[in-house]
């Protein structure tokens, strides 16, 4: 058996489902059946990838012989795409686990699950494609797979805007891939990504880095590179849950596997600066996106937001090990390929489970306002330590997996002296310093993110008689077992990383990452050295310490309990609370040049100073920079070609025709030169 | 229109009927001539709407008052033409079950909220309220971005029990609102069947800091509805205790802005002075707050007028000499500059009275209607900022033409007050308006006696009651939480005189 | 600052020495009547009690029952009767036991 | 405990520094004002080791003054209830101890109907002087005097005028 064989067994399953999603989600027992399958699909790659991982980099196999577009489908299970085939497997066994539960049963319902299914199986052609067809046709059926997850309710104005927001943006991107793959391809003359990793060397310098540029952009698209990300905050909110967290899981991730593989596999570009591009566009895209999301009370967008932050941690860190490529530390930069991908591992958990979590609050409140929730942990209490898990996880607080990676990145980062070159050791240092204020606003950010929603008092009724009967457990769960697996078991998975690594970069880090002992280090003995392990139980006993000594002097007797002191007021109420809003506003008033923030104050009658008698209304609007000062005008300018070409489009037959005639023959022309 | 234009006499008050279909009219076009000084209800056969208004231009200042009976008890929102008149709408609903013609949302002003209790059986003036208490008053609700920090009803240590609903962004003071409900001690209800030597004993402990204000206007009241004559040595002494009443209130809101701004040695300075005039007080009224110093008809006692004379000074320079080292510190004055500024248009837009007023360039003190002891050459200081440090030089002025104020008192006659005893007052009905300049302002007070000499409905109007009303508005001028309390010392109120 | 310490300094000290010492104020604060029973007949208790605005008076059998705690030294009684109500001079009057500030006056009976 | 037992704890436990909360339950401000004179250069009751704290978290004694409106009463019992014991609650000045508002529907009358009451302070207002005696009462420093004076006048009024 090899990894491939893995990866066939869950595409057959995920076909399975495909189908019976399709004919049979109107009953619940044929939704249970889909989900099923689903989920052995997602055991199945879980396991693949997982393989992979270890004994990956397979020869390439042409299956199928001839396919539709004239070429063979080729497949190769590499340890690159193992990280990422596992993670889509847990995602896909988590969301199928959730969904019978998040979903009603009915048409509309299974047409959703089988674009679902085809998404999976698309994400999974992507990274098992061992050619540059296949990748391609595998990447362009995940785009509209996805498209069509987003427009679950296509009714809905929002959800066909956010529909093509993304749509739009992926297509852009696919062009801008499929030219990198052409440059590539022709310059090398092969097809198969192994045989353009190959003779890659061969191809020069300037086309290298051109490939590789058209590459970043093209997938940074996927990505959400800033400033490439606004589909992000626009379709999240509109898929549901499940797809949401699958678009953020799993579809986000598959653009930066889309970049790693252009930066580490197929054309690593010589010179410092492709490197030094790549860094600053990482951290500028965290910093702006957790910014943004400071700016956001609706859950998903604020989640979507701060996928784009996360993104941009790990294409930081890509952007780091290639410089220290061009430097000629080889340990390091394998060590910063290890880290970024371990945070996409821990981010696509993370994030998977908290959009999961927020897809129960909006079913069991009825919303996603923030400014409207309060007090869940009362009200869905295993929602709400699934969800905090989550959180300290995505907040990189220890001794959750975040944590982990992180530290790694910022090992590697704070390393940059290593460089030899005293300006590039000082920009590495000052991405480092923007990931540090990213950070620093994350946890910020996820205290307000979980605080608001879970703690204090419900704000509205919905939010107070919310009920957690019902509500899908198990997949969430599931997700928070593999943050706490990833941050425990670190030592494991980065050596399982290690090896998947060493078959891209040729170096053999070995005790440079694990000396023995649970204990890791970034790559250089002489630098620091930690143990997500014994951190874990350290903190965890370190918790139980406090506790005990409560328990050990508790008073046994007279002892008197009374409510919080409040002033004296008549009773608490839910407007006395912080809100999401009020929370961020000291990160808006400091950072009012990017967000620009436009405040209206409204009374029942502003004229009248005795009109004292009604709700006082304050707004403060952030502008969306980027779709204000970037994409509209860009679509305005748009229009205004598809108006100068319009005369083109008559509507005449006749006029069609002589347009095949006239391009037949210059095609014929152009054959005979 | 009505038949008789309404005109004010200057020194008199002059009442005037209008009826109620005329009064939007009226109130329309007195409004931009005239202050309305207060609006008040009384039931008798009819509910009666009463409005005061006040003209403040030197040599014609006078009162009018326009009485309007409420055939179907529903009057014009008033409070649309002159926005003073808000609260006092309120009030009236609380009391009367009246409320504006356009049925607008009012406020929670005396009554409790029902804290899941029935509601209290509280006593009020005309018919209870009809409408639940949703209804009567919004609620006062946040939406948005902003919300509600809850600060109070038990606050610092020594300041009376106030809630603030500091409405905020997080950053910035949105809005304000206050509560004082819980202070509400039905004073209008109670005094109803005292007679005025009665009512006065109350009257003075409705808000303790302007004893001698509310008790003349009081009194004054009495004596106008009875046509009674106070002898003028007795005004003299009344105006004496009066100015040293508003030495010692300015003394003590100058330390409560040094407490205010963290400038202790400064506070310590002005308690010394406080402290000092306080002692003043209690040598030469025999309280140290000069309760019991007016009664109707005159003063219970004549004023230890050498005590004045030989204390006042050493009182008043180390007032003089806190102010003047205040006036130098200017880590003090950089916290009162532009701080909590209200605009002339904000102050007279909403009836505000006294320093508060003034500061904002407002030329308001019934110190200068024609016919009290005080004469035409009387000082008035005003300020043009409209800021805290408008406020405390305003104050500062204030205290020095006080002092100057009670010399002249004391050069003026040989004794001063009543010679021995109470005078018996007259027992006989009618109404009338009185009024002090209590050291926060214009203090008003309408009584009406019955035959037998009592009390069927009397008013109180103290200037606290007023100038709250443009506390928020200073508050939202700011975008600072820890200016707040300056600005409240600046305004030297009490939540006593608003909750009465 | 230094200005005002200095001028803190040649202000002196103004603290009053109390407990320890008696306060040279004391004296002039306004303080709850005393009454002298030879003078206090019978008449003069009822209208004392009739016109104390804070219900500190009240008559019982024989005595005028005189609650110090709700008294407010108003003065009134003091003036309606000067021949039996005098100052006196007390403001030391907290006391852990409220029945302690209720004190019974002996009435002289007047023989009608 | 008996009120001796309990007087000794506070002699024991407060017998050098004590922390005040003022609590206004509907007074006239006056009071207000001599309270916070005690904190002023002529009375200083920091000499004294008492303090005051804002936080009923923190304090020892609360003083209580006004006749407590009917609607406060859930506040100052609020208040109470937030204070750690041992403490003492002291009723300060005439409205407290009844005499200018009767229990009616807008006030309790006394804070006795709605707190326990330790010590009382008569006085309207009660002088910081006052107030500092009725302090040293409460952590039983100074002598209860009232009970022993009969407010009664048997001398000659002329020789007795002036004197303490």
């Amino acid at each position: 058996m090899t990894p491939l064989d893995f990866l066939y067994a869950a595409a057959a399953c995920w076909l399975a489902a495909l189908a019976v999603g399709l004919l049979t989600a109107q009953t619940a027992a044929g939704l249970r059946a889909c989900c099923a399958l689903s989920a052995a699909g997602g055991v199945a790659a879980a396991a693949g990838g997982g393989w992979a991982l270890l004994y990956g980099d397979t020869r390439v196999v042409s299956a199928g012989g001839a396919t539709v577009v004239g070429a063979t489908l080729q497949l190769q299970a590499t340890g690159l795409a193992g990280v990422f085939t596992a993670l889509l497997g847990v995602v896909a066994v988590a969301i199928a686990l959730y969904a019978p539960r998040y979903h009603s049963p009915s048409g509309g319902t299974g047409l959703y699950l089988a674009a679902y299914n085809l998404a999976l199986l698309a994400c999974l052609g992507v990274l098992a494609a061992g050619g540059m067809v296949t990748f391609l046709i595998a990447w362009e059926t995940m785009s509209l797979a996805c498209y069509l997850l987003i427009l679950r309710h296509p009714r809905e104005v929002s959800a066909a805007r956010g529909a093509f927001w993304f749509v739009a943006l992926s297509e852009a991107g696919f062009l801008l891939v499929v030219a990198a793959f052409v440059v590539l391809s022709s310059k090398t003359g092969f097809t198969t990504l192994a045989g353009i990793a190959a003779h890659a060397s061969a191809v020069p310098g300037g086309w290298r880095a051109a490939a590789y540029l058209l590459a970043l952009v093209g997938f940074g698209f996927k990505a959400g590179l800033v400033p490439l990300h606004v589909w992000l905050p626009e379709a999240h909110p509109v898929a549901p849950a499940d797809g949401s967290a699958f678009l953020s899981g799993v579809v986000v991730k598959l653009g930066v596997y889309g970049i790693a593989l252009f930066a580490f596999r197929l054309a690593p570009p010589a010179g410092t600066w492709p490197g030094l591009v790549t860094m600053f566009a990482g951290a500028v895209t965290a910093a702006i996106g957790i910014l943004y999301a400071m700016a956001e009370r609706d859950i998903k967008r604020f989640l979507a937001y701060s996928t784009i932050e996360n993104i941009g941690i790990i294409v930081t860190a890509f952007g780091a090990a290639m410089i220290f490529h061009a430097s000629g530390q080889q340990a390091l930069w394998a060590f910063l390929l290890i880290a970024g991908i371990y945070h996409v591992a821990n981010h696509g958990c993370c994030k998977t489970l908290l959009f999961l979590e927020g897809g129960v609050t909006e079913h069991a409140t009825g919303t996603r306002d923030m400014d409207r929730l309060g007090g869940l942990i009362h009200r869905l209490p295993r929602s709400a330590v699934i969800g905090f898990v989550g959180t300290l996880g995505i907040a990189a607080l220890p001794p959750l997996n975040g944590f982990v990676s992180e530290w790694l990145i910022f090992q590697g980062l704070f390393q940059g002296f290593r460089t030899g070159s005293h300006l590039t050791a000082i920009l590495i240092v000052l991405a480092a310093g923007i990931l540090g204020l990213t950070g620093g606003l994350a946890v910020y950010a996820f205290v307000r993110g979980f605080g608001i929603p879970y703690l204090g008092m419900p704000r509205t009724r919905p939010a107070a008689v919310a009920s957690e009967r019902g509500q899908p457990i198990l997949g969430p769960a599931l997700l928070a077992v593999a943050c706490v697996a990833l941050a425990v078991g670190a030592p494991v998975v980065l050596y399982a990383l290690a090896k998947a690594a060493r078959t891209v970069t040729g170096v053999t880090l070995g005790p440079l990452l694990l000396p023995g002992d649970l204990t890791v280090i970034p790559a250089h003995a002489d630098f620091s050295a930690f143990s997500p392990t014994y951190l874990a139980v350290f903190l965890a006993s370190a918790l139980a310490v406090p506790v005990l000594i409560y328990l050990a002097g508790r008073p046994r007797a007279g002892s008197v309990r009374v409510p919080v002191w409040d002033g004296g007021i008549v009773s608490f109420r839910p407007r006395m609370q912080y809100s999401a809003m009020t929370f961020s506003a000291p990160t808006r008033v400091t950072f009012d040049a990017l967000y620009r923030p436009s405040v209206s104050v409204t009374r029942p009658s502003d004229d009248d100073p005795a009109g004292r008698s009604g709700p006082v209304h304050y707004e403060a609007q952030v502008t969306p920079v980027f779709q204000r000062y970037l994409y509209r005008p860009l679509v305005r300018g748009l229009e205004c070609l598809a108006d100068l070409v319009r005369p083109i489009q008559s509507g005449d037959v006749n006029l069609y025709l002589l347009y095949v005639f006239a391009v037949i023959l210059l095609a014929y022309l152009l054959g005979a030169v | 229109m009505t038949a008789v234009e309404p005109k004010v006499v200057p020194g008199e008050v002059t009442t005037f009927q209008v009826a109620s279909p005329d009064l939007e009219a009226v109130v329309r076009d007195l409004a931009t001539a005239l202050r309305l000084a207060d609006m008040f209800a009384s039931d008798g056969d009819t509910t009666t709407l009463r409005l005061v208004w006040a003209n403040d231009t030197a040599g014609q200042a006078g009162y009018i008052i326009t009485e309007t009976p409420l055939d179907n008890g529903i009057y014009p929102a008033l409070s649309d033409i002159a926005p003073a008149a808000f609260v006092e709408e309120c009030e009236i609903y609380e009391q009367f079950g009246i409320r504006p013609a356009t049925g607008k949302a009012l406020n929670r002003v005396m009554l409790p909220p029902h804290t899941g209790q029935p509601p209290p059986g509280l006593p009020t003036l005309g018919h209870k309220p009809e409408a639940e208490p949703e209804e009567a008053r919004a609620q006062h609700t946040v939406g948005g971005q902003a919300f509600e920090f809850p600060f109070g009803p038990v606050r610092q240590v020594g300041v009376e029990s106030l809630y603030y609903g500091l409405v905020t962004s997080g950053e910035e003071v949105v809005d304000l609102y206050l509560f004082s409900w819980h202070k509400h001690r039905g004073l209008e209800w109670r005094l109803q069947g005292k007679t005025p030597e009665q009512a006065l004993f109350l009257v003075e402990r409705t808000e303790g800091l302007s004893a001698v204000a509310l008790g003349w206007a009081l009194a004054a009241a009495a004596e106008a509805a009875t046509g009674s004559c106070v002898p003028e040595a007795a005004e003299r002494a009344r105006a004496v205790a009066l100015e040293l009443e508003r030495l010692y209130n300015h003394a003590a809101a100058m330390a409560a802005l040094c407490q205010s701004t963290g400038l202790t040695v400064g506070q310590s300075a002005a308690e010394i002075a406080l402290e000092r005039l306080l002692r003043l007080n209690a040598q030469a009224f025999g309280h140290r707050y000069l309760f019991g110093v007016v009664a109707p008809g005159g003063v219970t006692r004549p004023p230890d007028a050498d005590a004045i004379r030989t204390l006042l000074p050493g009182a008043y320079g180390e007032f003089n000499r806190a102010a003047e080292a205040l006036l130098g510190t200017n880590s003090f004055l950089d916290r009162l500059e532009a701080t909590g500024v209200l605009t002339a248009a904000q102050a007279s837009g909403l009836g505000l009275v006294g320093p508060v007023a003034r500061a904002s360039g407002q030329l308001t003190d019934s110190r200068r209607v024609p016919g009290g002891p005080y004469g035409d050459e009387t000082a008035v200081a005003t300020g043009t900022a409209g800021d805290v440090l408008a406020r405390f030089t305003v104050m500062l002025a204030e205290a020095a033409e006080s002092v100057r104020l009670i010399g002249g008192f004391l050069d003026a006659g040989t004794r001063l007050g009543a010679e021995a005893g109470i005078p018996e007052f007259p027992r006989t009905g009618g109404a009338g308006l009185g009024w002090a300049e209590s050291p926060r302002g214009e203090a008003l007070a309408w009584v009406e006696l019955g035959r037998d000499g009592r009390i069927t409905r009397a008013r109180l109007r103290p200037a606290s009651a007023r100038n709250w009303r443009g506390f928020d508005d200073a508050c939202r001028s700011q975008n600072v939480f820890t200016d707040i309390p300056i600005i409240e010392a600046s305004f030297w109120l009490t939540v006593a005189g608003m909750a009465r | 600052m230094t200005l005002w310490f200095i001028r803190g300094l040649r202000r002196g000290v103004v603290t009053t020495r109390y407990p320890a010492r008696p306060d040279a104020s004391g004296p002039s604060l306004p303080a709850p009547p005393a009454f002298r029973p030879q003078a206090l007949t019978s008449h003069t208790a009822d209208l004392l009690a009739a016109i104390c605005p804070s219900g500190a008076l009240r008559r019982d059998r024989g005595v005028l029952v005189y609650d110090v705690g709700r008294c407010t030294a108003c003065g009134r009684c003091a003036a309606k009767a000067p021949h039996a109500v005098t100052r006196s001079c007390e403001f030391e009057l907290a006391t852990t036991d409220r029945s302690a500030l209720i004190k019974e006056i002996p009435v002289r009976e007047e023989a009608r | 405990m008996t009120a001796e037992e309990l007087r000794e704890t506070i002699a024991r436990q407060f017998g050098r520094s004590l922390h005040i909360r003022t609590l206004d339950t509907g007074s006239c401000a006056v009071c207000e004002q001599e309270i916070r004179l005690l904190a002023a250069p002529h009375y200083d009751l920091n000499r004294l080791g008492f303090f005051f704290t804002p936080a009923p978290r923190h304090a020892d004694l609360l003083l209580v003054t006004g006749p407590m409106i009917r609607a406060f009463a859930v506040a100052a019992r609020k208040t109470y209830d937030a204070m750690p014991g041992p403490k003492i609650v002291v009723a300060t000045g005439a409205c407290a101890l009844g005499g200018v508002y009767p229990d009616d529907a807008f006030t309790h009358g006394t804070v006795d109907a709605v707190l326990p009451v330790d010590v009382w302070i008569p006085g309207c207002p009660p002088s910081p002087l006052a107030l500092l005696h009725g302090l040293g009462v409460a952590v039983g420093r100074l002598a209860d005097k009232v009970r022993d004076l009969p407010f009664t006048e048997d001398r000659d009024p002329e020789r007795t005028r002036g004197g303490s």
